[in-house]
Parts: structure tokens; C-alpha cells; sequence
């Protein structure tokens, strides 16, 4: 490691995760800079969960022996977990889903149902941002277009801040939720959220917060972020995948209506009619994801070990290091905000007129994956007159040394394309 | 390395110097295709002559392999009888399929002439909707042309 | 092994598992006799699970570098599997889910928002019958709260069979989904659901099959069953937690709606509006389960190695032998069919006045597990009086020596409360 | 084996012969309770005289532990001043989140007498909710009748 100085020895974190040491075509050692993606697996996630199966595998709440009884403790054990790693108030404000994509549109979806003050219909309004991921504008979509609700957003700055100039036109008695991005998986951005749950509160809407990007970089507190509702998803903070998190306010859950229907979400059920249990179970119906629970648990487990504060800086260095690499390389326009400040560790840029495509296959020959596409974030992309962009992102396994591969494989880039900038 | 085998000399030839870019007037049917993984685009527009592909025309944003692949597309069917230019058309599917496999494109060779060099894409599965965006588009347009003149479509 | 001869080697099977070797309290081996709660896992399955993680994990189709190619690859590849698992005409039909729970609620769901003919609304009616599980009763009840329609039901018979002697008055022009279990995870029946799928037919009715306990014990023909839609579930057919499957004829999928909103199951995004990826995408909102359907694959592939005809053969043999065994001992009623024709695996019996729970827990303390409870399907012990039962069920597995312990095992519980019947 | 920590004699004993079961009136408060798990359900009734638990009365089904637990209630809080009744209920929902800890058990024996043979239901999660059916009715039927005469519901 040379130019970062991190609160723990990122060689020594690396042998943690076996993927790392995997040689790729051409015998190119991998150059992971897909973090925001998907992360990798340390092996003390991976042994936790073949430990599970090998050991304690049992359907949870449901029966009465022993594997069935270590099961369950270890499940619900792992929602003590969670709820520690982002200071929820109560165990029961953490309700497991797939994904924070499942955790928003459930959301999107017992809304349509719910009784006042909370039921989202006709002459309402869901305000959203530019820069959402498609996971957080499409619920939102269906939501509006089927209840008659009406869905308006807030526009981006050309710095790739919010612009929250027109704010007060856009919140206002008609708001009945108002729906953003913690950090942006695509610009980076780290939005002012609890400005904008200040604001959202004074007009009585609930604030919803995706925080796919922020719970793996941050350390969390949900109730500091003034929001009712944050989700999030296990697949990008070293868990499995299969496995996310959605909390919220135990008062505002209470009121809320069932999402799906079946096993464990109820409290009796006859053939006429059937009442439910309380949170967190009503939202969590059929067999949960056990297995990925616990190894979910087992990566916030790690997360803490290594210290959520020394992860976040460790991100900050790291995008601070790559920012001021890829500025220096001709051509490479970064897309957001290009200092560190209030800023997460996903990097988009153009390149040229090099297509996403092909600076991606050309940094995969030499074994570095990044992501080209529009990262499931199209408006933002059409914001900045674009389709698609190349990002790179790092995690708390990235080294300096991979940030420098990337700005040595973007020259090689153009030079394969024969063009210059 | 093996980015040769993709990005062979042609393609990028053509990248570079695409043919027949633009989209043109008069034209019998026109269709806009989005690859939703990447949010590439193309809108391209096919003129039939009497069921001769008298012009192929487009524009759009992608990369070098559904750029090369649009201006390949276009040297290879204007100037084609309609039912030769479909053929044409389902050998460049076949060899996209064909996972890059050498006897498969040497065996397409007379009828797809320099368009074998995107044989290479077919071993990348993320790629090849990249090469066959285009394609799609003229599948579409030209039953369009087709209908519009009362043809064979 | 007495008393029953298999197509396979049933001990040396059991050392793909290596939980069945593990000793429970008082050293007791365990003899697992719940798997139509979920079912044990082999080694093959927790191999291919951790050689994605450590050698191949990325996300899917969303990335052009090596990992991501192999992970899209390897996912895709599931869903092939899983498609010949099933005799599914196209692999587009194979929607991959969090377990068959979530199948239901899929399809219970968009038909809230299909156009028609698909749409349920006012005065239409959904049938289904009083032998299902929760999870194939509390969404049709939730669809037809919300839409004015009218949740009906087929009756049982003494035998713990369907009563069809009045299925013309409950198949109507106004019934628009017959949705039924398979094979009853309590009463262990095989449901008639060619026949029923006929008459539903007739009418213009859609099938909807919940699959959960016949997929993993039967040689599965999805077009066979006449159903339009299938759904089963990962964790009791050898696979991980947290995947399902739901499969439903193309043309019937390409006509409906989506589900969630989210990455993946677009085609285009603008902040005003979208469109939609057809099947199976568009029910796969966000990113899916990878890991678990890969998982799921390797599990389909070792029960495809081991044969379904002799899965099934196991399962009817280890049944008639415990049914036998069971029957024999003194206050054993078992509820349902009590012999091998048209049955599943499942045995759900009560024993004198002792509670399932007691009977369970002494089991327990033998190393038995064994489920007491209501099994998520409340109304059939409604149907018969009962609170609660006892529940064995067999498995691949099984051996008849399990059984034998079972039986003993009563004998104890018997003694234990001084009972006598 | 450890089956006798949680089934100690004397819970089987009131299992056989339960103390004070059936429905009987008059009565101040009813609860309805459900064991979502397992669908065990209790009806309890409490009659309250001047703040003194007159009568608790009591049907339903349930296991063992249920059984013998509401069986014990009875014993335990009929005769007893509604206040001294609440906290013998809050003492045994401390032995049963004890774990199954002795020293905790020791120290309510006072106050719990018999009731402590509870104490090893407390180390079996998926039952210490069949042993609180009872006392969960208990509160909420308690408080029905207090608030129905008037008193310090
Ligand atoms: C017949 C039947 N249907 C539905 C389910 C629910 O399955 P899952 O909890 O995996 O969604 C089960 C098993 O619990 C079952 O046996
Ligand atoms: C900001 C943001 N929101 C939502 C998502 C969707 O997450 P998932 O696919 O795990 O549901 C992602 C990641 O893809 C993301 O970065």
C-alpha cells in the first residue's frame, strides 16, 4: 500500500477473501473495482454458512427440537445483529426481505393499502429524485399509476448534487412520501437526508431512504437519519446474497397492512378471514432466508471488527486517491461530485468517446472489472445527456495499487482504439 | 490476448469509418431498438424497391461492436433481394450463437463475407446483443417496408 | 436398511449429508423425520455454493468483465436446470423466487392489475380448499378483499381427501383462478388436479398449483399437471434457503403485469414512465437470489443422479412402512389417507389426548425431530377437530431404522406421561 | 436426561389434575389468547371483589406446560389482592426470561412457591410461550374486570 494510510492492514484483510487471490485470463491477477455492485465474501461469512447447513439447518419458529430451536436462535439472533449494527431502536423494526429492491417495493405496496393517515391514493403525491436507482422510482411508478397518486421528483445540479432549489414547491400538504438515495450508486453523491426528512415531516409525509450504498461505507444510525423507513441489502456489505433488510419506525409498522400472504405472518387464520401477527413477522411470509440471515449477521459481525469508522475511512482515502488519479488521466470526465467531500466511494466517469462497453472489455483483458452501463440508474445518465457510463468502485479490500492499475489500463484503452484526447 | 478475437481489425475499421450512417429519407419502415442492460440505442430505417433493400439507414449510441456490426449490416443487405437479405440476417443470428466457434463462421463465410470477424463477439454472452442490436432493428423495419408495400412480409 | 429395498444405497447416500452424523444432546444420533418442513442438505449443494463465492461472485447481467460473465453464466445455467427439472417447455418460464410463498403471492398479486381476461375484480371468485397451507389461503384472501372478489373453497372429506361432489356448483363462469395444493403437506393427500384443471379449463379458469411437497418427491411434469402456473420451493428439495421457483405457460406470462418494481425487470426507465422486460425478467425485480439458485441447480442435479423414479420410489416404500409401523402402535389415529395410494410423504397422526408439543419435545429428547404444531394449515385441523397434530416426514434419506425409533419413541412418550390408551 | 428440568413432577401433576378449570360466571373480565406457532388457544375469565381476585376460571387447549401453567395461576393469585396478583405475575414472566437460570428461580421462589418448577421451561424458547398463554390472558382479562368496577385498572 502506498498513498493511504487505513485504521487496519488491507494486505492482511485481503487474505480474508479467497476471490482476491483468483488469477483471470492471461494469468492477470483480479483488479476488483466492482464494490458497488456486489461486494466479496470473507470467509468467516462463507464458514458461517456452511457451519449452518452442516450443523443447524431447521425450518425457524416451527418446530420443537433441537436443530429446530438452534435455527431459530441463530435467525433471530442475526435480526439482534442487524439491529445493533444500524442502532434500530427495537429488534422488532428489523424485517427481513431479498433485497432493498423487495424492501422498497414493499413499501410501495402496503402503502396502496394502508388506512389514513398513511394510504397513498388519488390527488397525492410520491417525490423522488433524479438520481434514484430504478429500484426506487419503478415501485413508485406502480404505486402512483395505480392508486392515482401523482409522482414528482427533484432535479440534480450540474455538479450532480440535488437541487433543492424548488423544494418548498416540490414538498408540499399533497406529499405523502417522499422517497431518496442516501448515497448514490452512480454519482456518488451523499445527500443531506435529514434536511430533507425536516422538511418532508413539517407536511406530515414519511421519508424513505435507499440505503444500498450507505449502510456498507457508513457507520448508521437509522433514527439519526430523521427517515421512517431505510432499506438496504446484504450482497453489497460482504453478506449473501438473497438477503436484505428494511427498517422501520415500530409505531409506523404496527399501522401498516400485511404485504404478502402466508406462513408465519399470521395470527389465525380461518378459511373466511384471518388476522396477522405483529412486526416484524407480518412482512416476513413463508420460509425466511435463513441461511443468508446469519451470514448476513456474520458479515456485520466482521464489518464491526474491523470498525465501521476505519471502513468509512478507509472508502474516503481510497475514492479521495482515485478521484485525483482518474482527473489526471486526458479524456476521463468524472461524472458527480469530484472531491470526497459528502461524497461515497462510486466513481462514474466518460472517457473519450469511448463507449462504456468497450473500455470495460478492454480493462477486463487485463483482469480489472469494472462496471459499464447505465447502473441501473437511466435518468440520472440522460440528466448528464449520456446512456451509459464506466464506474469504478472500491471497498475496504481496495488498494491504491488497483486504483493505479485501473489509471495504467485506461491508457491502455486508448491506445488499443488508436485514438487520443 | 484474447481481446483480439473480439475486437478484430475490421470491426474496428469500421467503428472508426462507419458506412452508411445517418438516417435518411424516403423509407418504408423504421424501428428503435434499446439494449435495457446497457441503454444502448438504435433507430434504423430500411427503403424497399420492389422488395429490393434499396437503402439501410440509422443512428444511435453504442459501442465499437453495435456500431461496426450496424455498418457491416449495411454493406452486406442494400443492394439484396429482400428474401436474401433475411437470410443474410438469420446467418449473422447463427453465428452469433455459435459460442465463437471457428467452423461455424468458416461454414458462413460466402454469405456473411467480412461480417465472420464478429465471430469472436459470439464467446462473450454480454456482447452479443451489442452486434445483434442492429439486426433486430432491421428484422423489424423491413417487415415493416415489407407490409407497407404490400410485399412478401 | 430392512424392510424395504431402494434404487439406491440409501446409507451410503447419507454420507453426502453431514448433518445426519451430528449428535445431539445425550449423545443421541439424529434421526431427522421433518422434511416437509425443509430438508437436510448435501455436501454437492454447499460445495458449488462456496465455490461461487470464493472463484465466481459478481452480479449478473449487468457487468462485462470475467466474474460477472461467469456468474451470469452460472445463474442462467440454473434456470436451464431448473427448467428440465420440471419438463419446462422454455427456460423463460422458469421465474426464480424466494420460495413458492412468494410464487403465490406473485401471481396473486398481478392479478390484481392484469387487464383482462386475467384481471379479478368485483363478483369474480378464486377457489381454493381447505387443505392448503397459509400460504395458498391468506393471498387469495388479501386479492379478494382488495378487489370485491369472493374467496371460495372445496370441502374435505372424513378421509382427508378433496370432496368434488360438488364441484360444479363451485367451478362457475364466475370463478377465475382454481388455486390448489399439490400434495398436502399435512394430510400427505395427492390431489386429482389433471381432473380439477379440466373442469377449471372449461370455465376459463387459471390453475394455480402450490407444488411445495410435490416437486421434491415426484418425477415432475409441469405441462403434464394441466396447470398454468407451478410453484415449489428450493429449501425442501436439497437446496439452500431463500429460492423458489414459479413456473407459468409463456403466453400467460408475456400477458401479465409486473410484480416488483426494480433493476433488471425493465426495458427503459424515464422519471414520467417504463417499460418492461418480458418473462421472466419482469418478475424479477432487483438483484435475484444468485447464489441460492445456483445452489438449487447443484440440488436438482443430485436428485436428477440419484433419480427421480427412485426418489419417489424411496418415498412411497419409507411411507408404507411407517404408516404400518405407526398404525400399530396403540392411540396412533393418523389423519388423512392412511395408505400409500395417491399420498405424499407427509404423516400428520394424533396420539391419544397427549399435546403435539409434549410428544415432540420427548422425541426430541431421544434425538427425534419430528413437527408438532398446526403446520401452517389451520383450517384442515379446524376441519378435523384439532388444534394441533404431530407431523413425520420422510425424506431420500430416511431409513426404515428412523422409523423404528419413532415408533419406540412413542412408546416412551407414552411412558413418560404415565398414559395409557 | 435434561427432559425433567422442564418437566418437573409437580407440572405434571397439575397437567393430570388441573386446579380450577372450566368457564364459570360471574366474571369481570375474559381474554381470548392464541399461540400463533402452535394454535393453542386459552379462554380465561377473572371476577374481581373489591380488588381481590375472586375467581379465575379457564378453558382451552394446549400442551402440558399451558395446561399445568394456568392450573398453577389459579392456585397462585385467587384470594389475592389484584396489586400482590400482577406482581406473582410479573415475577414468574421474569423466571421464564431467565433462561432457566437457578439463582433466578431461587430468588422468586418466595413470591412463585411451587410455580418455580417453571424455571427449566425457561431454557426451551419455542415453549416458554405455551407457559405464558395463561398470564398473558390473565393480565388482560385482570384489567377488563378492574376497569369494569371501577377500580385501579
Ligand atoms: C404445501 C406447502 N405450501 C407452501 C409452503 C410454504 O413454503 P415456503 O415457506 O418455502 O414459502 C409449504 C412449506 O412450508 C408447503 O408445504
Ligand atoms: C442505490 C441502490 N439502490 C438499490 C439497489 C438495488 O439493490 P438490490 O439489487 O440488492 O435490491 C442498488 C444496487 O443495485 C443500489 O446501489
Amino acid at each position: 500500500m502506498t498513498g493511504i494510510v487505513s485504521g487496519y492492514d488491507v494486505e492482511v484483510l485481503r487474505k480474508d477473501f479467497p476471490i482476491l487471490e483468483r488469477r483471470l485470463a492471461d494469468d492477470h491477477p483480479l483488479v476488483y473495482l466492482d464494490s458497488a455492485n456486489t461486494s466479496q465474501k470473507p470467509r468467516q461469512v462463507l464458514d458461517r454458512l456452511r457451519e449452518h447447513y452442516e450443523q443447524h439447518n431447521a425450518n425457524v419458529a416451527r418446530a420443537v427440537h433441537q436443530l429446530g430451536e438452534e435455527a431459530t436462535a441463530a435467525f433471530e439472533g442475526a435480526r439482534d445483529t442487524l439491529a445493533a449494527f444500524v442502532k434500530a431502536p427495537s429488534r422488532d423494526e428489523i424485517i427481513f426481505t431479498r433485497g432493498v429492491t423487495e424492501g422498497l417495493n414493499l413499501v410501495a405496496n402496503v402503502l396502496a393499502w394502508a388506512e389514513p393517515p398513511y394510504r397513498v391514493g388519488p390527488g397525492d403525491e410520491v417525490l423522488v429524485t433524479e438520481m434514484e436507482h430504478h429500484s426506487n422510482i419503478v415501485p413508485w411508478q406502480l404505486l402512483t399509476q395505480r392508486t392515482g397518486a401523482t409522482l414528482r421528483w427533484i432535479g440534480l445540479t450540474d455538479e450532480g448534487r440535488l437541487d433543492l432549489s424548488n423544494l418548498d414547491e416540490l414538498i408540499t400538504e399533497r406529499t405523502k412520501v417522499v422517497s431518496l438515495v442516501h448515497v448514490s450508486n452512480m454519482l456518488g453523491t451523499l445527500n443531506p437526508v435529514a434536511d430533507i426528512a425536516r422538511r418532508a415531516h413539517e407536511v406530515g409525509a414519511l421519508v424513505v431512504l435507499d440505503a444500498a450504498q450507505a449502510v456498507p461505507q457508513l457507520p448508521y444510525d437509522v433514527t439519526a437519519t430523521g427517515a421512517d423507513i431505510v432499506g438496504f441489502t446484504g450482497h453489497k456489505m460482504l453478506g449473501p446474497t438473497g438477503i436484505g433488510v428494511l427498517w422501520g419506525r415500530r409505531d409506523l409498522l404496527a399501522a401498516l397492512p400485511p404485504f404478502h400472504g402466508g406462513g408465519e405472518m399470521i395470527e389465525d387464520v380461518r378459511m373466511e378471514r384471518s388476522t396477522y401477527a405483529g412486526p416484524p413477522h407480518r412482512f416476513e411470509a413463508g420460509t425466511p432466508p435463513i441461511a443468508q440471515a446469519i451470514g448476513l449477521a456474520a458479515a456485520a459481525d466482521y464489518l464491526t471488527a474491523v470498525g465501521m469508522d476505519n471502513v468509512a475511512a478507509h472508502e474516503q482515502a481510497i475514492t479521495a486517491y482515485a478521484l485525483e488519479r482518474l482527473q489526471a488521466v486526458p479524456g476521463i470526465r468524472i461524472l458527480g461530485p469530484t472531491t470526497v467531500e459528502d461524497r461515497g466511494g462510486a466513481i462514474s466517469f466518460t472517457y473519450g468517446t469511448l463507449h462504456p462497453h468497450d473500455i470495460g472489455q478492454v480493462l477486463d483483458s487485463l483482469g480489472i472489472a469494472v462496471r459499464g452501463g447505465h447502473h441501473c440508474a437511466k435518468p440520472v445518465h440522460r440528466r448528464f445527456g449520456i446512456g451509459a457510463s464506466t464506474r469504478a468502485s472500491a471497498y475496504l479490500y481496495t488498494t491504491t495499487a488497483e486504483i493505479d492499475a485501473l489509471a495504467g489500463g485506461l491508457e491502455q484503452v486508448r491506445r488499443f482504439f488508436g485514438v487520443r484526447f | 490476448m484474447q481481446l483480439t478475437s473480439m475486437y478484430q481489425e475490421i470491426i474496428l475499421d469500421h467503428y472508426r469509418d462507419p458506412h452508411g450512417r445517418g438516417l435518411r429519407e424516403p423509407y418504408g419502415g423504421e424501428s428503435h431498438q434499446v439494449n435495457p442492460t446497457c441503454g444502448d440505442e438504435v433507430t434504423l430505417r430500411v427503403q424497399l424497391d420492389d422488395d429490393v433493400v434499396r437503402d439501410v439507414s440509422y443512428e444511435g449510441m453504442g459501442c465499437s461492436i453495435s456500431q461496426a456490426s450496424q455498418s457491416i449490416l449495411h454493406d452486406l443487405v442494400v443492394g439484396q433481394p429482400l428474401p436474401r437479405a433475411r437470410e443474410i440476417a438469420a446467418d449473422f443470428l447463427t453465428l452469433m450463437q455459435s459460442k465463437g466457434e471457428p467452423a461455424v463462421a468458416e461454414s458462413l463465410e460466402d454469405s456473411l463475407e467480412d461480417a465472420v470477424a464478429f465471430v469472436g463477439v459470439g464467446r462473450y454472452p454480454a456482447r452479443i446483443k451489442c452486434a445483434l442490436l442492429g439486426w433486430m432493428a432491421f428484422r423489424d423495419a423491413s417487415e415493416q417496408a415489407a407490409v407497407a408495400q404490400g410485399g412478401t412480409g
